[in-house]
């Protein structure tokens, strides 16, 4: 936080909050901090544990994480979805270690004035998210198996 | 140049550690480490040409310069999400 | 719901729901509504009332609609985004009569087993909805002027 | 033709009426009811280039016919969402 008074025209500092957590994810935090009163549009990403993949049936996804690689990964791909898609809050939450079918393994909230910028956002970071932050994930199917996923 | 590398998901389970040791002869290179976690551990080889190297929590090209006293950490393919 | 069996290969036919509401709207029976064991993504938008449009200080906003008209088109446009996004479920609510700074108007969740289809649908929607569903906002300002919102 | 049309928004403030009525002399199309509303209802007239006619809850176009009958209503641009 800077000591300079905010002029009114001036744009403020936009408001990000990255967490990786070891719990299911409790979506109202999270809208507490995007949500002001000058925010008019907010979109959210929530991505959940589905039970069936082809044809086998998943149990649960377990994620690890190079933790304090992933949280600066996160934290700069949040700087630059801001900045990119003129946000004004940004949170992003991943969850490690186990996450049961129907539990959300992240979840992606943004806001600003307008509804584009955060509609826009959300498919940029997934896709970044997906390609270079650093977790992985373990499938456990229903047979038993379990199965590290390495995307090529 | 004596390198520590973290290890992590399918890596970690091949290796059956979460870090390994191996000696780079000069260049150091991210190539150069890739290529002596190779010859000294085989069981990793087959995941190793999907593998990113990262360097300082940053990630690297095959020709990034090692210098001594960095951490480097072996990313296989994410899959977060 | 049909009485043949399904069969397991089958797509089931998506989930629609399509509220118009005069009370604020609540996001858990949406949740409720677009979630299961199958579905790995879902996309929420909410537009809000915000307190600044330009140098203007909104109080409220209020919304009518020519609620039969509206009511079709909304689940006509969601059906197509259904079939045109591969969506499991959708659910859009407006709401109608005041709503206070902070409050939200419309409220739409998409799910579907992966993340594309829920992410672009929710812009082809919300771009659908401002060109041609029959909803009209008033604006109440802090000066107590009103106008209503005919963009051309 | 007589025809009943439903006002909404800016154009039931301007009428201060929820509907309006007018004779439409044949052929009756969207267009003829428009121009129609514009000759009766000149408050309405600055507001109508912008406005589209449903006929029983669908947009037509300003050559489509308009059977007895049916529910005519006069849209102002959206501004819901």
């Amino acid at each position: 936080m800077t000591q300079i008074p905010a002029e009114t025209t001036a744009r403020p500092a936009p408001r990000i909050r990255v967490e990786l957590v070891d719990h299911e994810i409790s979506l109202q935090p999270l809208r507490d901090f995007i949500v002001d009163a000058d925010t008019g549009a907010h979109a959210w990403f929530e991505g959940v544990t589905r039970r069936m993949t082809g044809s086998l049936q998943t149990i649960l996804l377990s994620y690890e994480a190079f933790v304090p690689m992933a949280t600066r990964q996160l934290n700069a791909l949040a700087e630059e979805a801001a900045a990119r898609f003129s946000l004004t809050a940004i949170a992003i939450t991943h969850r490690l270690g186990e996450v049961p079918v129907g539990e959300a393994s992240i979840v992606i909230g943004c806001s600003a004035a307008h509804r584009v910028g955060p509609l826009a956002a959300l498919p940029w970071l997934m896709d970044r998210i997906k390609a270079d932050v650093v977790v992985w994930k373990r499938e456990h199917f229903a047979d038993g198996q379990t199965q590290w996923i390495h995307p090529r | 140049m004596h390198c520590r590398v973290l290890l992590f998901a399918a890596a970690r389970d091949l290796a059956q550690s979460d870090a390994l040791a191996v000696d780079v002869p000069p260049p150091v290179t991210a190539g150069a480490v890739l290529d002596a976690i190779a010859r000294r551990y085989p069981h990793l080889a087959p995941l190793l040409p999907v593998c990113r190297l990262a360097v300082d929590q940053s990630f690297v090209t095959a020709d990034a310069a090692i210098p001594p006293g960095v951490e480097l950490a072996l990313i296989p393919p994410v899959s977060g999400g």
